[in-house]
């Protein structure tokens, strides 16, 4: 019954072995499928194989009104909903010459804001979590747990988001979000004595990044890389200082960025970013302005025919959306550039040379979302 | 309120793209509405030396897209840069429904899967592209999906059906 | 409309052959042990997956019910389907389907996985309208994702189902209503 | 029979044998009761390596590097010492002061030389 394969003499003289690794891993974070040719435990070449969550949103833009695509814009990278929804309104906003007023800007940006701590904190966890620890995962996740809460109290969901609208926000929020948001941020702020503790200065993670799957900046350069992955090897590019957008030239923030472009460095870019985002987040809450949270905006716009092409800065790095308009109620066509697709594709550049255990570490670094990639 | 620097940078890539591209239409664009500083409009041919001045401008190649008009594809490449003073470049390429359009993935290696994307959804087969196959689709697909002549495009359905 | 891969429609043919010591008390004695300890695989698709982890971590801990996520699928009961299903990826959940030993059911957790979801509509060429269509799905866990309330709640329905009643969260939790109102 | 077993030495044997066959009907009874009670679904797929849901590409059985039979040899020094320091259990309460324990460490620093020989030659670089 014990269908023992024959050992074809063919495959007993080759070294070269093809690993699946494949669409249900728990290193992929999703439905990534990575076939890896291996000599023994060394990487000889590595073929991402994307398609397992292909949905369709272009073709899904194609047929329904400017309206009815708000909720697959959260769908599309569902860890920076938000983020993704900022973006697509202020697109349509900038294509139609909507006015939105600032007290629904600032609301923008502290949710995205929020949502970016949210996102940074799932993807460094799920990272440190393929490396062979548990615990901050759990610690994570607390913390997260209260940011959902926050949003969920405003926006109404915890993960796929539809809170902007064109011209505006859905409804204000109240009193009880600032305060929540001050006392996150203040916990947030002590927490990360622990995970320093607990991560940053264990040896064995140190071990295990130091030095690991370097992105050089030429490698970054050919193959479009942006994000933490591009400001972990020492390009300071970021959509949010470099070409500004919504109200965020009226807060300082810097940009963290380091040389060394290995998996440690990516890491303490995404550390050094939730911190960033702390500041922001402070400083829209301090001076919020009062006024109405969304213009008056007819029930469906006709955006003018023409084409546009509006980048913002996700958790994963730019994203841009080339929306082309023909005038009618319905998008001619809308193209999500995302920047998982284009960070993911550097690691058949990346991986040859590394170990197995070093290329599941690389991958974790590159904090990829499936379905941004599948679209 | 475009800086020293990239009124120079805008110079300079003109030039050497006029000087590159004879025959297309280099018009700089209006940023607050399109997003792009730099338009190039071509046709057929060109992209592998747009890529090439790109290249050596160290600028990164964002994105390619294709939109399906009723008489012509038009493939959209996006350039812009890392460096301060921020420039985005677009090229429209407008190619027959049936021609063959050059890859740019030897001068851009990260343009393979762009590519190949492209080829999945609307069936452009790319000139020595390194392994033209398919990308979301399953393998044994026979469609293309985001052609305007596939499923239910605004084309084909009228738009209070849509609404109701 | 051109032909789309079909391949989800002829769903997944198992040969069952029931214990050889099946008689009904031993097997119930047997379910309530199977009961408080459901392996699930991990097997997140889409968004749905960040609510199944969320389900499994500090506060809404699914460990306190015996359920431990399990990421090979020799290990594992329960299949908790948490996504879109597209058609590239039916093969791979129906090798994970066949690769399961023994006792198992199927958890359709959100939209995507009960009927599409959002992306269902008449032109989608992308995705399987359901994982029902090729997997016998015992307990649907509705929502966009489901909050992990509504999948510890699937969960708990799924023990109910395996038990035939037996054992019945919600009745424990009104039997506790009453006894506190007194 | 048991009285004469007892004159020949074999009483202490007797345990043994017990002890076999209790843990041989202990292997069994789980392996069938295992069998008898669960269900069984057999699809074509089932039998086939787990991959992570897909097939595998060829099979595993080929060369591989000589660095994992190295490291298992390091393993071997380590059981077998362990298996010397069974009898050890047995006699050491019998000894006064520390005689025992310096042997036994004595033993350990001994053996574990094998491994600062094989780290010297590089079996730790994975090359």
């Amino acid at each position: 019954m014990l269908n023992i394969k024959t050992i074809d003499d063919a495959s007993i003289n080759e070294r070269v072995y093809q690993l699946n690794l494949g669409p249900q891993h728990p290193s992929t974070h999703g439905v990534l499928h990575l076939l890896l040719k291996l000599d023994g435990e060394v990487v000889i070449a590595a073929d991402p194989i994307v398609g397992y969550s292909h949905r369709g949103h272009e073709k899904m833009a194609e047929n329904r009104i400017w309206e009815q695509f708000l909720p697959n814009t959260s769908r599309i990278d569902y860890l920076s909903g938000l983020i993704y929804n900022q973006g697509y309104c202020m697109a349509v906003e900038k294509l139609c010459g909507i006015e939105v007023p600032e007290r629904a800007e600032y609301i923008r940006v502290i949710t995205s804001e929020l949502n970016r701590i949210s996102s940074h904190l799932l993807g460094i966890m799920a990272f440190v979590m393929d490396i062979g620890a548990f615990t901050p995962f759990l610690y994570g996740w607390d913390d997260r747990e209260h940011v959902l809460d926050l949003l969920e109290r405003v926006t109404g969901s915890r993960l796929t988001y539809c809170y902007n609208r064109f011209g505006g926000v859905r409804n204000d929020i109240d009193q009880e979000f600032c305060d929540g948001t001050r006392r996150f941020i203040d916990r947030l702020r002590g927490r990360f004595k622990d995970y320093h503790n607990l991560i940053t200065e264990n040896i064995i993670f140190i071990k295990r990044t130091r030095g690991v799957g370097i992105i050089t900046e030429e490698t970054a350069l050919e193959f479009g890389v942006t994000g933490p992955s591009l400001r972990g090897s020492g390009v300071n590019y970021d959509v949010r200082k470099n070409e500004p957008y919504s109200v965020y030239p009226e807060f300082d923030f810097e940009i963290p960025v380091r040389k060394e472009g290995d998996v440690m460095a990516r890491y303490q870019v995404r550390m050094a970013e939730m911190e960033q985002s702390m500041n922001i987040i402070e400083q829209a809450l301090d001076n919020l302005p009062e006024g109405p949270v969304r213009s008056h905006v007819p029930r469906f716009i006709d955006p003018p025919a023409g084409d546009i092409y509006f980048a913002f800065e996700s958790a994963r790095g730019a994203v841009g959306y080339y929306i082309v308009s023909d005038g009618t109620r319905v998008p001619y066509r809308i193209k999500v550039r995302t920047p998982s697709f284009s960070n993911l594709f550097v690691l058949t550049r990346v991986l040859p040379g590394n170990f197995i255990a070093d290329a599941i570490a690389t991958l974790g670094s590159i904090d990829v979302v499936v379905p941004e990639i599948d679209r | 309120m475009p800086t020293e620097g990239q009124k120079k940078l805008l110079e300079e890539l003109k030039n050497s793209l006029t000087r590159a591209l004879p025959e297309g239409r280099i018009t700089s664009g209006d940023y607050a509405r399109t997003g792009c500083h730099l338009e190039v409009r071509l046709s057929d041919v060109g992209m592998r030396r747009v890529a090439a001045v790109m290249k050596d401008k160290r600028f990164h190649l964002e994105t390619i897209t294709a939109v399906d008009f009723p008489g012509s594809f038009e493939l959209i490449y996006l350039y812009s840069t890392y460096y301060d003073d921020i420039c985005r470049v677009i090229a429209h390429i407008q190619i027959l429904k049936d021609a063959s359009p050059h890859t740019v993935s030897a001068i851009y290696p990260g343009a393979i899967w762009l590519e190949r994307e492209i080829y999945d959804f609307f069936g452009i087969r790319f000139l020595d592209h390194p392994d033209l196959r398919r990308i979301l689709n399953p393998d044994n697909a026979d469609y293309f999906p985001l052609l305007k002549t596939f499923g239910k495009t605004k084309l084909t359905e009228e738009i209070d059906d849509i609404l109701c | 409309m051109p032909s789309i891969d079909r391949s989800a429609d002829h769903s997944v043919e198992l040969k069952e052959s029931p214990a050889i010591l099946g008689f009904a008390a031993l097997q119930d004695l047997l379910n309530l042990a199977r009961v408080n300890s459901l392996w699930p695989m991990t097997f997140g698709i889409a968004c749905c997956s960040i609510e199944m982890m969320a389900a499994g971590m500090a506060r809404f801990d699914l460990d306190r019910f015996g359920i431990i996520f399990r990421s090979t699928p020799r290990q594992s009961d329960v299949m908790i389907v948490a996504g879109t299903i597209s058609h590239k990826f039916v093969p791979t959940i129906k090798t994970l389907w066949e690769q399961m030993p023994g006792p198992k059911w199927v958890i359709a957790m959100g939209n995507c996985a009960i009927s599409g979801g959002p992306f269902a509509y008449e032109g989608q060429y992308a995705i399987v309208n359901g994982a029902d269509k090729f997997l016998p799905v015992d307990i649907y866990v509705p929502g966009c994702p489901p909050r992990p309330e509504g999948l510890i709640q699937g969960l708990l329905q799924l023990q109910k189902k395996i038990t035939k009643g037996t054992i019945d969260a919600n009745r424990r939790a009104e039997k506790a209503a009453r006894r506190a109102k007194k | 029979m048991f009285p004469q077993m007892m004159q020949s030495g074999l009483y202490d044997f007797f345990f043994v044998f017990i002890f076999f066959i209790i843990s041989i009907a202990l292997s069994l009874v789980m392996v069938t009761f295992n069998a008898l009670i669960g269900p069984n679904f057999m699809g074509e797929k089932k039998t086939d390596t787990y991959e992570s849901g897909m097939a595998p590409i060829k099979t595993a059985w080929m060369q591989f590097g000589a660095s994992y039979y190295l490291f298992a040899l390091i393993f071997l020094a380590f059981d077998v010492d362990v298996l010397y320091l069974f009898p050890v259990l047995l006699i050491y309460q019998k000894g006064a002061g520390f005689s025992e324990l310096t042997a036994l460490i004595l033993f350990l620093f001994l053996i574990s030389l094998a491994i600062v020989y094989a780290w010297r030659k590089g079996v730790f670089i994975w090359r």
